[in-house]
C-alpha cells in the first residue's frame, strides 16, 4: 500500500494531463469526471493510507518512497521522493478531501463558465502540486510544489482574464509571493552549504548534532525560511496579494486561498521546526508576526464591504493565529488549527460562493441582506461556520482550536502575556466581524433579487463540511475538558511537545471562560451595531476620525500604496525612464562621433590642389621637426 | 655591368623590350587585340624569367640587387600588372579613345616600379620612381576627354613632381654627407659613425615625403581619392597596387639596408604616420558614396596597418608585410576589377547606388565584390583576414600595443563602412535601369575570368594560407641572408 | 682652387628650393605652378652638384643630368595635360580644378 | 671665387623671387632664364662646368622654350594677368610662406648646425662625367631613356587635339 | 572525421541550398531540413556511443586533426568531450527548428537564406569543436557573415541598423580576443619554444605578471560581448528585434551560447589565476545584467525586444555561474545554456508566429488572444514559466544550481541575483498578461498553430520538461569536461609554485630573425 504514494500526487497531475492535451475535445461531463475523479480518487487514496498508517504505524512513523532520482551534482542529489508522517498525513487528508468537496461543488459553480476545462484543468494542478509541496522529502521538491502552486495560485486568481484587474491582482499575488519565495531560496542555498544536502530529515538531525541554540546560521536560515512562509502565507509584511486574490472564481478562494496554499508556510515552518527551535529569537518573531498580523488583518475585515474581502481578511487574520502557535511552540496547535480552519473557512467561501453565484456574481455585503429566508440551507451552513470562526464556545472545533492557541500562548513556555492579550483581542475582533457579516447578509430587509437558488451539488459540501466544522473540534479537547488528545497524539512523533507553564494550569478553566466571553461579546456588539441599532453604526462611521480610520482599515492599513511608493513605481519609473536604455546611448553617442570626426576630416578633402600641396608641406615640416628633436 | 647581369636584367629587358615593340606595332598599325595580346605575352615571359632567380643574391653593382625580396616583390608586380591588363582589356575596347598608347605605358610603369624594387642606389630609386611616375601621369589621364581625367593628372602629376624634388633634395643631402648613393656603402657610412649627422637624418625626412606621398598615407595623401575617382579603373588599380607595393618594396629595403630602424626619431615619424593613416583613411571612408573613393580612402587605412608589420623590423614584420602585400594586391584588384567591369563608355561605376541590389542582379559579380571587401575587412575566410592576423601577430610580437591597440579601434570602423557596400548590394533593388550597354561577352571575358580566378585565389589563400607562407619564407631567407 | 664652406651651397639650394616651395602654394596658375617644380628640381639638383663638388665625384653631375632628363619628360607630360586641361575648362585655375572633392 | 658665387647666388635668389611674384607669365619665364644662368655660374664655381652648360641649353634652352610655346598656344591675354593679381592676394600667400619660411628656417639651422666642411673645389671636367655616365651608370642612362619614351608616349597621347584651340569663347565645335 | 563530416555537410548543404534555390523555391528548404536532421542524428548517435558517465580520464570522445599552417602551429583540430556534444545537440536542434520555423515565414531568397543559416550553423559546430585557437577565431568569425545576411536582408524594418550594430560589436570583441590569442601564442612561445595555437598545449602557460590579466581581458571582451554582459549588451536588443524569427532563435538559443562557452572552455582554464582574481567583478557584472536586464525587459512595448532583454538578464547568471568555479555552478550554465536556448528560442518562435499573424510585434496592439488560440497560449504559459523559472521546467534547474554554486563563492551577490528571479517574474507575467490575458484587442486573422507549428511547438514544451524533471543525462555528459576546467582550481598550488621569470621581450629565436636594428619595443 505505501508503495502506491506516489500515486495520491501523480493523479491529479494526469488529471491536469489529460485536461489540458485532450482539453477542447471532452464534453462537459468528461471534464467533471476527469477533474473531480482524480481528486477524489486521491482522496480515497488517502484515506486508505492514512487508515493503514493509523492503524499499523509504520516505523519511526514514516513512508517514504523514492520515484526516481531528480539529478546529482557533485554529492547535489535531491530526488523525487515522498516523505508520509502524520504531519503530512494531516496536510494530504485536507488537501484530497477538501480538495474533492470543492471540486464537487465547483462543476456546479463553474458550470455556465467557457473556461470550464481550463479551470478543471487547473485545479488538478494545483492540487497535485499541493499533494507534492507536502509530501516532499526534500526541500527541492518542495520548493517545486511551493512555486507549482503559486503558478496554478496566478492562474485561477486570473481565471476570468478579460478584466485586466484580476490579471493585476494574479500576478500581485503571484510576485509578493515570489519575493518571499526568494527568501526562501536563499535559504535553501544555506541549508546546502552547511549540510550538502537539501534532505529534510537529514537536515533536522544534523542541525540538532552541529548547531547549539541560537546558532547564527540556524537564525539566518530561520529567517529566510520564515519569509518564504510570510510570503505564501500571506502574513506581514507579505500579506497584500491575499485580498486581492479574491478576484478568482469562489471555489478557488475556498481551495487554495484559504484551506490549502495560503497554509503552506505553516507546513513549511512546522517541517522546518528544527530549524526554529535552534533560533528563538526566529521563533519569536513567527509569533509576533503572527499576533500582528491576526489584529491588522482583523481590523480591516472590519470595515470590508465585499463579502469574499472579509473572508480573505479573516483568513489572514486565522493564519496568523496559526503563526502565533508556531511561534510559541504549540506546534500541533498550530497545525489543529489550520485543519479546523479549512474545513470552516472552506465552508464559508462556498457558502458565500453560493450566495454569489445566486445573486448572479454580487459581492457587495451591504447590497444583499435578507437571505437567510431565501436561501436557509446556505444560511444555516454559513452560520455554522461563522461560529467556529468567530470560536462560540463548546459547540465549534473553532473555538477548541483557537483556544488551545490562546492558552499555549500564555502558558506555553515560550509564550507571554502580550500575545496572549493580541490574541485575545482577534478572537474579539473575529466574533464582531464574522457576525457583522452574518447579520448584514442574511438578516435586515432583502435588496436583491434570487436568480438561481443553489443546487444539490453545491449545498452538499457544504453540508460536510458544516459537520465537519463542528465535531472537528472534538479530536482534541482541552485536559481539563475532556481531555482527547487524539491530534497531537497523532503529531507527537513528528511535532515536539510544549512544555505546559505548571504555575498557570490550575488557572487554565478562567482562561477558556475568558475567550468564550470575548468571542460571545463580540457577537453581541456585532448584533448591537449591525442590526438592532443601525444608525448607531452609522454615527460611528461618520465621525471624522472613525471615517479616516475606516479607510485605513479598508485599504488593509496603506500597505498597498506604501509598497506601492516604495517599491513598483520607483521600479516603473526607472523602467519607463530607462526604456531606451541609457547604455545604448553611450553606444550612440560614439557612432555621433565618429560622424563628426568624419565630417570635420572631408572638408579636407577639398578637391584643391594648393591645400593638397599644403598638406604635404605641413607633413615634411613635421618630419624635419621630429627629426630635429634630440 | 657584365654580360653576365643580362639573364638576371631578363625580366626587365622583356618589359623594356616589349614596351618598344609594341610602340613599333603601333605605329604600323593598330590593334587591340594585338597590343593586348603581346603585353600578356610580355608580362608571361618576364615571369618565367623571373622564375629562375629565386634563391639567389645578385647583385648587379651599383645600381641593382637581385635577391628573394626583390624577386618576390617584382614577381607580385608584374602578376598584378598581368591581371591589370587582363582587366584593361574589356575596359579600353568599349571606349572610343585610341587604345593602344596605354598598353606601352603600362609596361613602363611596370619596368619602373621594378627597378623600383631592386635598387640599391639612389640613381636607380629616382629613375625607377620617375619612369613609373612620369607614365602614371599619363596613365591617369588617358580618358583625357574626361574632365576627371585630366584633372586628376595634373593633380597627380603636380603633386608627385613637387614629392620628387623633396626626395631629390633630402637624397642630396645625404649624398653629401655620406659620399655615396649606394646603399650598402651608406650602411657602411652609418655603421661607422658614431652618431647619425643631422643633415642626414634631414634628408631621409625629405625622402620619407617622398615615399609617404607615393604610399599616399597621412598627410601626404590628399591627392589619393581624386586620383583613385578620376583615373580609369584599371589604372586605379593599378596606381593602388603596383605604385605602392614598389614603394613600399623599397622601402623595406632601404630602411633594413641602411639599418634604420636604430634611430628612434624614424620609427617615431612611422609611427604617426601609420596611426594618422589609419584614423583619417577610416574616418573619411565613413559615409563616402563613391566606391573608388572609398577604396582609396580604404587604402590610406591600409598603408597605415602595412606600416605597423614595417615598423617591427624582424622577420615576422616583413613576411607579414609580404603576405599582406598579395593578399591586399589581390583584394584591390578584384574590387577594381568589378568597378572597371561594370563601367559604361560614359563614366566608371563608381557610385554606391550604382551597387545596390547588384547581388539579385549580377550574383557571380556581387559575390565577388562582395569578398573583396570582406578581404578589406578582414573577415575570414578570405587572404585580408589572414593578412591582418600576419600583422597583428607581428605587432604583438613586437609589444607595439598602441599600433595595434589602433588597428583594432579601427578595423571597426573600416568593418562599417565595407559592410555598408555590401548591405547596398544585398539591399533589395530598385527600378533602375541597367547601367552599361552589354557587351560582348567574348569582349568581358578575360575580365570575368580574371575576377574569378582573383576570387578563387583570395578564398584560396584565405584557407590554405600556408602554400603562400612557405613561398615567402623561402624567398625571404636569401633577403634575409644577404643583410 | 680656394675653399668654400659646403654650407654655403646648400644653403643656396635650399633657399631656392622654398621659394619654389612658395610659389608651387601660393600659384594658382597652373603653368606657374609647372614652373615652381622646376625651380624645385633646379634647386635639388643644385645640391646633388654641391654635393658632388664636396666629394669631388662625378656622381653629383650625373645625377643632375637625370633630374634634367626627368624635369624635361615631367615638363611635356605636364604641358600636355595643361593644354588638355585648358580644353576642358577654358582656364589655367588649378583651383577651378575640383570637380572631385570630399 | 668666392665673390663670384655670392655674387651669382644673389642674383639667382632674387631672379627667382621675382619669378614668384611676376603677374605676366612670359616676364616670369625671363626672370626664369636669368636665375638658370645664375646658377650656372654657380655651377661653374663649383666646379661642374658641363653642368653649367648643361643649365642653360636644356634648363633655360629647352624646357623654358617648351613653356613659352604652350603659352602662345593658349593665347593668355592681358585679362589673364589680372586674373593672376586677384589669384595672388595676401589671404592666398600668407600662410604658404609662413609655413614655407618656418621650413627654411629649419633648413637654415640644419646647414648651419655642423660644423663648417669646407672641401677643395677641384673641378670635375666634362670627361669625368661623361665616363661615369657611360660606365657604371648605363644603365641610368638606359633608365632614362625609357623614362623619356614614356614622356614622349604619354605627351603624345594627351597633347593630341582634334582641332586647334582658338579661344575659350570662340572654340564651340570640339567633340 | 565525423567531426569534420558535421562541418563539410553543413558547408557543403548550404551551398547546395543556394544553388538548388534557382531551380525550385521549395528545394532549399528540404536540403536545410535534411542537413540539419543529419547533423543531428550524428551528434545523438554519438551521444548514444558515449559511456553513460565519462570518467575523468577520458574527457575527449573523439579528436581530429589535420595540420593547416603549420608554419604558424595552427592545425585544423577538433574534439569532442561531453559539453560540446551538448553544445552540437542543442545546435542541430535549434537549427532543425530554425529551419521549420522559416518554412512560411521566408518567402524570398530562399536559397540564399538556406545557405546562411546553415552556414550559421557551420560556424557555430566549429565554435563549438575547435581546439586550435586560431581555428576558433576564425569559426567565432565565419558565424557572424551569414548571420548579418540574416538580419540585414531578412530582417524587420529596421534591420540595416540593427546588423551593423550587431556586427561591430561582435566584431570588434572579436578582434580585442585575437590580440589576447595572439599574446598568449607568443607568450607561450617565447616560454618553452614551440609556437602553437593548440588548445592543449596552451593551458597550463605561465605567464609574466601582469600579463596573463591582459590576455585574458581579451577573451573576456569577446565573449562577455557575445552573452552579453550590461554594459556591453546595447547590440542584443536590436539584433534580436531585428532578426527574422530563425535569426532571433538561433541567436538567442545559439550565438549566446558561444560566448558562455568560450568562458568556460577558454578563459577559465587557460588563465585560472586571473580568473579568480577577476571573480568579483565579473559576478558583479553578472548580477548587474540580471537586475539591469529585467528592468529593461519590463519596459519594452515590443514584444520581440522584451524578450531580448530577457535574455540580457538571464545570461547574466552564465556570468554569475562561471566565475563561482564548482560544479554545482558549472552544471547550472551548462543547462543555463540549454535550458535558456529552449526557452527563449521558443518565445521567439511564438513572437514570430504572433507577428506573422498580426503583423505588428507592439505588444500593445495584443490582448486576449487566449480563447482565440489557446494552444498557442497554453505553450506561451509553458515558456512563460520557463523563463521566470518555474521549478519543474528546466530553466529552474539551471538557475537553481547556479545560484547554489555561486553562494559558495560570493552569497551578496547571490542573494541581488536571487532577486533577479523576481524581477524575472515581473517581466515574464507582462508577456503572458499582455499578449494573452485581458480583454481581446483584435482577432483579425488569429488562427491557432498549424501542424507544421504543432511539431516545432512539442519537442520544444517536452525537452524543456524532461531537462525539468530528469536533467540527469545532460548533467552525466557535461560532468566530465567541467571536472576538467575546474582542475586547475583544485591544486592552486600547481600554479603559483612555478616561477615567472619569462618576459614578453624575449623573443623567439627559432622562427624570427631580426632585421638589423629591428626588434625594437616603442616605449
Amino acid at each position: 500500500m505505501e508503495n502506491l504514494l506516489w500515486v495520491i500526487p501523480a493523479l491529479p497531475f494526469m488529471g491536469a494531463l489529460l485536461l489540458i492535451l485532450l482539453g477542447g475535445r471532452l464534453s462537459g461531463p468528461a471534464v467533471s469526471a476527469i477533474g473531480v475523479g482524480c481528486v477524489g480518487l486521491a482522496a480515497v487514496f488517502t484515506l486508505l493510507l492514512g487508515f493503514q498508517f493509523l492503524t499499523d504505524a509504520p516505523a519511526g512513523g514514516v513512508y517514504r518512497q523514492e520515484v526516481w532520482q531528480w539529478f546529482e551534482v557533485a554529492g547535489f542529489n535531491p530526488s523525487i521522493a515522498f516523505h508520509l508522517d502524520a504531519l503530512s498525513l494531516v496536510f494530504i487528508f485536507v488537501i484530497t478531501f477538501v480538495g474533492f468537496l470543492i471540486h464537487l461543488y465547483s462543476t456546479a459553480y463553474m458550470a455556465e463558465d467557457e473556461g470550464f476545462t481550463r479551470f478543471f484543468a487547473y485545479m488538478n494542478l494545483f492540487v497535485g502540486s499541493m499533494l507534492v509541496l507536502v509530501l516532499a522529502d526534500n526541500l527541492l521538491l518542495l520548493y517545486l510544489g511551493w512555486e507549482g502552486v503559486g503558478l496554478c495560485s496566478y492562474l485561477l486568481i486570473g481565471f476570468w482574464y478579460k478584466e485586466p484587474q484580476n490579471g493585476y491582482a494574479a500576478r500581485k499575488a503571484f510576485i509578493i509571493t515570489r519575493v518571499g519565495d526568494t527568501a526562501m531560496a536563499i535559504g535553501l542555498f544555506m541549508l546546502f552549504q552547511y549540510f550538502g544536502t537539501l534532505h529534510i530529515q537529514s537536515i533536522s538531525t544534523e542541525a540538532v548534532q552541529s548547531w547549539p541554540v541560537g546558532a547564527q546560521p540556524a537564525l539566518l536560515i530561520a529567517f529566510l525560511l520564515l519569509g518564504g512562509a510570510v510570503g505564501k502565507s500571506g502574513q506581514l509584511p507579505l500579506q497584500t496579494w491575499l485580498p486581492d486574490a479574491m478576484a478568482g472564481p469562489t471555489p478557488v478562494s475556498a481551495l487554495i486561498h484559504a484551506a490549502t496554499m495560503v497554509t503552506a508556510g505553516v507546513y513549511l515552518i512546522a517541517r522546518m521546526h528544527v530549524l526554529f527551535e535552534l533560533a528563538p529569537v526566529a521563533q519569536l518573531t513567527v509569533a509576533v508576526i503572527g499576533a500582528v498580523t491576526l489584529l491588522l488583518a482583523g481590523f480591516s475585515a472590519l470595515t470590508q464591504s465585499d463579502l469574499k474581502r472579509v473572508l480573505a481578511y479573516s483568513t489572514i487574520s486565522q493564519i496568523g493565529y496559526m503563526f502565533l502557535a508556531l511561534g510559541v511552540g504549540a506546534w500541533s496547535a498550530g497545525i489543529f488549527h489550520f485543519m479546523i480552519h479549512a474545513f470552516f473557512k472552506a465552508l464559508l467561501f462556498l457558502a458565500a460562493g453560493a450566495i454569489i453565484l445566486s445573486l448572479h456574481h454580487e459581492q457587495n455585503m451591504f447590497k444583499m441582506g435578507g437571505l437567510k429566508e431565501k436561501m436557509p440551507a446556505v444560511f444555516w451552513t454559513f452560520l455554522i461556520g461563522a461560529a467556529s470562526l468567530a470560536a462560540l464556545p463548546l459547540i465549534t472545533a473553532g473555538f477548541y482550536s483557537k483556544d488551545q492557541i490562546l492558552w499555549l500562548a500564555l502558558a506555553g513556555e515560550r509564550g507571554n502575556v502580550w500575545l496572549y492579550a493580541a490574541g485575545l483581542m482577534g478572537a474579539f475582533i473575529t466574533a464582531i466581524y464574522t457576525f457583522r457579516m452574518v447579520f448584514i447578509t442574511f438578516y435586515g430587509e432583502s435588496k436583491t433579487h434570487l436568480e438561481h437558488p443553489p443546487g444539490t451539488l453545491i449545498i452538499l459540501p457544504l453540508v460536510v463540511l458544516a459537520i465537519l466544522s463542528t465535531i472537528g473540534g472534538f479530536i482534541e479537547l482541552p485536559h481539563n475538558f475532556g481531555h482527547v488528545v487524539l491530534f497531537s497524539d497523532l503529531l507527537r512523533p513528528v511535532l515536539p511537545n510544549l512544555a505546559v507553564d505548571d504555575s498557570l494550569a490550575s488557572a487554565e478553566w478562567m482562561f477558556q471562560v475568558l475567550a468564550a466571553a470575548i468571542s460571545l461579546a463580540g457577537v453581541l456588539i456585532a448584533f448591537l451595531v449591525y442590526l438592532k441599532k443601525p444608525e448607531l453604526h452609522a454615527q460611528i462611521r461618520n465621525s471624522g476620525a472613525a471615517m479616516a480610520l475606516h479607510r485605513f482599515w479598508y485599504s488593509g492599513w496603506g500597505f498597498d500604496k506604501l509598497y506601492g511608493a516604495l517599491f513598483v513605481q520607483p521600479f516603473v519609473f526607472l523602467a519607463t525612464l530607462n526604456k531606451n536604455d541609457v547604455i545604448d546611448s553611450f553606444y550612440s553617442f560614439l557612432t555621433s562621433l565618429t560622424r563628426a570626426l568624419n565630417r570635420g576630416l572631408a572638408q579636407t578633402q577639398n578637391g584643391i590642389l594648393r591645400w593638397y600641396m599644403m598638406g604635404v608641406v605641413v607633413g615634411a615640416l613635421i618630419i624635419l621637426t621630429i627629426s630635429l628633436l634630440p | 655591368m657584365r654580360l653576365n647581369d643580362l639573364t638576371y636584367l631578363m625580366p626587365l629587358l622583356v618589359l623594356v623590350g616589349a614596351s618598344i615593340v609594341t610602340m613599333l606595332s603601333v605605329a604600323v598599325k593598330r590593334n587591340h587585340r594585338v597590343v593586348f595580346g603581346l603585353t600578356v605575352l610580355a608580362h608571361l615571359v618576364a615571369m618565367y624569367f623571373l622564375l629562375p632567380l629565386r634563391g639567389f643574391t645578385y647583385p648587379i653593382p651599383p645600381f641593382l640587387i637581385i635577391d628573394g625580396w626583390g624577386v618576390f616583390t617584382m614577381g607580385l608586380i608584374l602578376a598584378t600588372s598581368l591581371f591589370v591588363t587582363m582587366v584593361s582589356y574589356a575596359y579600353f575596347e568599349q571606349r572610343e579613345e585610341r587604345k593602344e598608347e596605354y598598353y606601352i605605358l603600362l609596361l613602363l610603369a611596370t619596368l619602373g616600379a621594378c627597378v623600383l624594387v631592386i635598387s640599391q642606389h639612389f640613381m636607380a630609386l629616382f629613375l625607377g620612381l620617375e619612369v613609373l611616375s612620369v607614365s602614371l601621369y599619363a596613365l591617369i589621364s588617358y580618358l583625357r576627354t574626361r574632365e576627371m581625367s585630366d584633372e586628376a593628372g595634373i593633380k597627380y602629376l603636380i603633386l608627385a613632381a613637387m614629392s620628387s624634388a623633396f626626395m631629390l633634395f633630402g637624397m642630396a643631402l645625404m649624398y653629401a654627407v655620406t659620399g655615396t648613393m649606394a646603399f650598402p656603402e651608406m650602411a657602411a657610412f652609418l655603421n661607422s659613425g658614431q652618431e647619425m649627422p643631422l643633415l642626414f637624418l634631414t634628408g631621409f625626412g625629405l625622402i620619407v615625403v617622398g615615399v609617404g606621398f607615393k604610399l599616399g598615407v597621412v598627410p601626404f595623401h590628399m591627392w589619393a581619392p581624386d586620383v583613385y575617382e578620376g583615373a580609369p579603373a584599371p589604372v586605379t588599380a593599378f596606381i593602388a597596387t603596383v605604385s605602392k607595393g614598389g614603394m613600399m618594396g623599397l622601402l623595406i629595403r632601404f630602411i633594413s639596408e641602411t639599418n634604420g630602424y636604430r634611430y628612434p626619431s624614424l620609427l617615431l615619424i612611422f609611427t604617426i604616420i601609420a596611426i594618422a593613416s589609419m584614423l583619417a583613411g577610416n574616418l573619411l571612408a565613413l559615409r563616402q558614396k563613391n566606391i573608388k573613393r572609398l577604396l582609396a580612402y580604404s587604402s590610406i587605412a591600409h598603408l597605415g596597418y602595412l606600416l605597423i608589420a614595417f615598423l617591427a623590423g624582424n622577420q615576422l614584420g616583413v613576411e607579414a608585410v609580404s603576405f599582406y602585400l598579395v593578399a591586399y594586391f589581390i583584394t584591390t584588384l578584384g574590387a577594381f576589377g568589378v568597378v572597371a567591369f561594370l563601367s559604361d563608355n560614359v563614366r566608371d561605376a563608381d557610385q554606391l547606388e550604382d551597387y545596390r541590389g547588384l547581388f539579385w542582379r549580377r550574383p557571380a559579380t556581387a559575390a565577388i565584390f562582395t569578398a573583396m571587401l570582406l578581404s578589406l575587412a578582414g573577415i575570414p575566410l578570405t587572404a585580408g583576414f589572414v593578412g591582418k592576423f600576419y600583422i597583428l601577430a607581428s605587432g604583438v610580437n613586437t609589444q607595439q600595443w598602441i599600433l595595434v591597440g589602433m588597428l583594432v579601434l579601427n578595423s571597426i570602423i573600416g568593418v562599417y563602412y565595407y559592410i555598408k557596400v555590401i548591405a547596398v548590394m544585398f539591399a533589395q533593388p530598385e527600378q533602375k535601369p541597367e547601367l552599361r550597354k552589354v557587351l560582348h561577352p567574348a569582349i568581358s571575358f578575360a575580365s570575368g575570368a580574371t575576377m574569378a580566378v582573383l576570387g578563387l585565389l583570395l578564398v584560396w589563400i584565405g584557407v590554405f594560407p600556408s602554400t603562400l607562407v612557405q613561398l615567402i619564407r623561402g624567398l625571404l631567407v636569401t633577403f634575409m641572408a644577404s643583410l | 682652387m680656394n675653399t668654400l664652406p659646403m654650407e654655403y651651397g646648400l644653403l643656396l639650394a635650399g633657399i631656392l628650393f622654398v621659394i619654389g616651395l612658395v610659389s608651387l602654394l601660393i600659384r594658382r596658375n597652373i603653368i606657374f605652378m609647372l614652373i615652381s617644380v622646376e625651380i624645385m628640381l633646379n634647386a635639388a639638383g643644385l645640391a646633388f652638384i654641391v654635393a658632388g663638388a664636396r666629394w669631388a665625384q662625378p656622381e653629383g653631375q650625373v645625377m643632375f643630368i637625370f633630374i634634367i632628363t626627368m624635369a624635361a619628360a615631367e615638363v611635356s607630360v605636364g604641358l600636355a595635360l595643361i593644354l588638355q586641361l585648358y580644353h576642358n575648362l577654358k582656364t589655367l585655375d588649378s583651383d577651378a580644378a575640383n570637380l572631385m572633392h570630399g | 671665387m668666392e665673390l663670384t658665387f655670392f655674387i651669382a647666388a644673389a642674383v639667382a635668389v632674387l631672379a627667382t623671387i621675382m619669378v614668384v611674384t611676376q603677374y605676366n607669365l612670359i616676364h616670369a619665364l625671363l626672370y626664369l632664364v636669368v636665375s638658370f644662368l645664375a646658377i650656372s655660374v654657380v655651377f661653374f664655381t663649383l666646379g661642374a662646368p658641363f653642368m653649367a652648360a648643361l643649365e642653360i641649353i636644356i634648363y633655360a634652352g629647352a624646357i623654358v622654350v617648351l613653356i613659352i610655346f604652350v603659352i602662345m598656344m593658349l593665347n593668355l591675354t592681358q585679362e589673364d594677368i589680372q586674373h593672376e593679381k586677384e589669384w595672388l592676394k595676401p589671404r592666398i600667400w600668407i600662410g604658404p610662406a609662413v609655413l614655407s619660411m618656418i621650413l627654411l628656417v629649419e633648413l637654415v639651422y640644419i646647414f648651419t648646425a655642423d660644423t663648417p666642411d669646407t672641401y677643395r673645389s677641384t673641378p670635375v671636367e666634362a670627361q669625368a662625367v661623361g665616363m661615369s655616365l657611360f660606365g657604371p651608370y648605363v644603365l641610368g642612362v638606359q633608365l632614362s631613356g625609357m623614362l623619356l619614351m614614356a614622356g614622349i608616349v604619354g605627351a603624345y597621347h594627351l597633347g593630341r587635339q582634334k582641332k586647334k584651340v582658338i579661344h575659350r569663347f570662340l572654340e564651340r565645335t570640339e567633340a | 572525421m565525423m567531426l569534420a563530416w558535421l562541418l563539410i555537410l553543413l558547408m557543403a548543404g548550404g551551398i547546395l541550398a543556394w544553388v538548388s534555390g534557382r531551380l525550385h523555391a521549395q528545394a532549399p528548404r528540404w536540403i536545410a531540413l535534411f542537413v540539419s536532421l543529419a547533423c543531428l542524428s550524428i551528434t545523438l548517435f554519438l551521444w548514444t556511443q558515449t559511456p553513460p558517465a565519462i570518467s575523468p580520464a577520458g574527457t575527449w570522445l573523439l579528436r581530429y586533426e589535420l595540420p593547416w599552417v603549420p608554419q604558424w602551429g595552427v592545425s585544423f583540430s577538433l574534439a569532442l568531450d561531453g559539453l560540446s556534444l551538448l553544445m552540437l545537440a542543442l545546435t542541430f536542434f535549434i537549427g532543425l527548428v530554425s529551419v521549420l520555423i522559416s518554412w512560411k515565414e521566408i518567402k524570398n531568397k530562399v536559397g540564399f537564406f538556406h545557405f546562411n543559416l546553415l552556414w550559421v550553423l557551420a560556424g557555430i559546430t566549429g565554435v563549438f569543436l575547435t581546439m586550435d585557437l586560431f581555428l576558433f577565431y576564425f569559426f567565432w568569425e565565419v558565424m557572424l557573415i551569414p548571420m548579418y545576411f540574416l538580419i540585414g536582408i531578412w530582417g524587420h524594418e529596421n534591420r540595416t541598423y540593427a546588423a551593423y550594430k550587431f556586427f561591430i560589436f561582435t566584431q570588434a570583441s572579436g578582434l580585442l580576443m585575437l590580440l589576447s590569442i595572439l599574446g598568449l601564442y607568443f607568450v607561450h612561445g617565447a616560454a618553452t619554444g614551440t609556437y602553437t595555437f593548440n588548445y592543449f598545449e596552451l593551458l597550463g602557460t605561465n605567464f609574466p605578471p601582469g600579463v596573463g590579466g591582459w590576455l585574458m581581458a581579451g577573451f573576456l571582451a569577446a565573449f562577455l560581448v557575445k552573452l552579453p554582459v550590461v554594459p556591453f549588451h546595447s547590440w542584443l536588443p536590436d539584433a534580436h528585434s531585428q532578426a527574422p524569427t530563425a535569426g532571433s532563435v538561433i541567436l538567442a538559443g545559439l550565438l549566446l551560447k558561444t560566448g558562455a562557452y568560450g568562458l568556460l572552455r577558454f578563459v577559465i582554464p587557460l588563465f585560472p589565476e586571473n580568473a579568480q582574481a577577476f571573480a568579483p567583478g565579473a559576478m558583479l557584472l553578472g548580477v548587474i545584467g540580471i537586475l539591469y536586464g529585467a528592468l529593461l525587459a519590463f519596459a519594452q512595448t515590443d514584444l520581440k525586444r522584451l524578450i531580448a532583454y530577457t535574455s540580457v538578464s538571464h545570461m547574466g547568471f552564465v556570468v554569475l555561474g562561471v566565475f563561482a568555479f564548482n560544479q554545482w555552478a558549472y552544471q547550472g550554465v551548462v543547462m543555463q545554456m540549454i535550458t535558456h536556448g529552449i526557452s527563449t528560442g521558443a518565445l521567439f518562435i511564438l513572437a514570430g508566429l504572433l507577428y506573422e499573424r498580426l503583423h505588428t510585434r507592439d505588444i500593445r496592439q495584443m490582448g486576449g488572444f487566449w480563447p482565440a488560440i489557446p494552444k498557442m497560449g497554453v505553450i506561451a504559459l509553458v515558456f512563460v514559466m520557463a523563463s521566470l523559472g518555474l521549478p519543474g521546467l528546466g530553466n529552474f534547474i539551471a538557475e537553481f544550481l547556479t545560484l547554489v554554486g555561486s553562494w559558495r563563492a560570493n552569497p551578496v551577490l547571490t542573494i541581488f541575483a536571487t532577486i533577479g528571479l523576481v524581477a524575472a517574474t515581473v517581466y515574464s507575467l507582462r508577456i503572458m498578461q499582455r499578449v494573452f490575458l485581458g480583454a481581446q484587442k483584435t482577432s483579425k486573422g488569429m488562427r491557432d498553430l498549424s501542424f507544421r507549428e504543432m511539431v516545432i511547438a512539442l519537442p520544444l514544451v517536452a525537452l524543456i520538461l524532461w531537462l525539468g524533471l530528469y536533467p540527469q543525462p545532460v548533467l552525466d555528459l557535461a560532468q566530465g569536461s567541467l571536472e576538467e576546467q575546474l582542475e586547475a582550481y583544485q591544486k592552486p598550488e600547481l600554479k603559483t609554485t612555478s616561477p615567472n621569470a619569462v618576459t614578453l621581450t624575449a623573443h623567439p629565436q627559432d622562427s624570427v630573425h631580426t632585421l638589423k636594428g629591428g626588434s625594437h619595443a616603442l616605449e
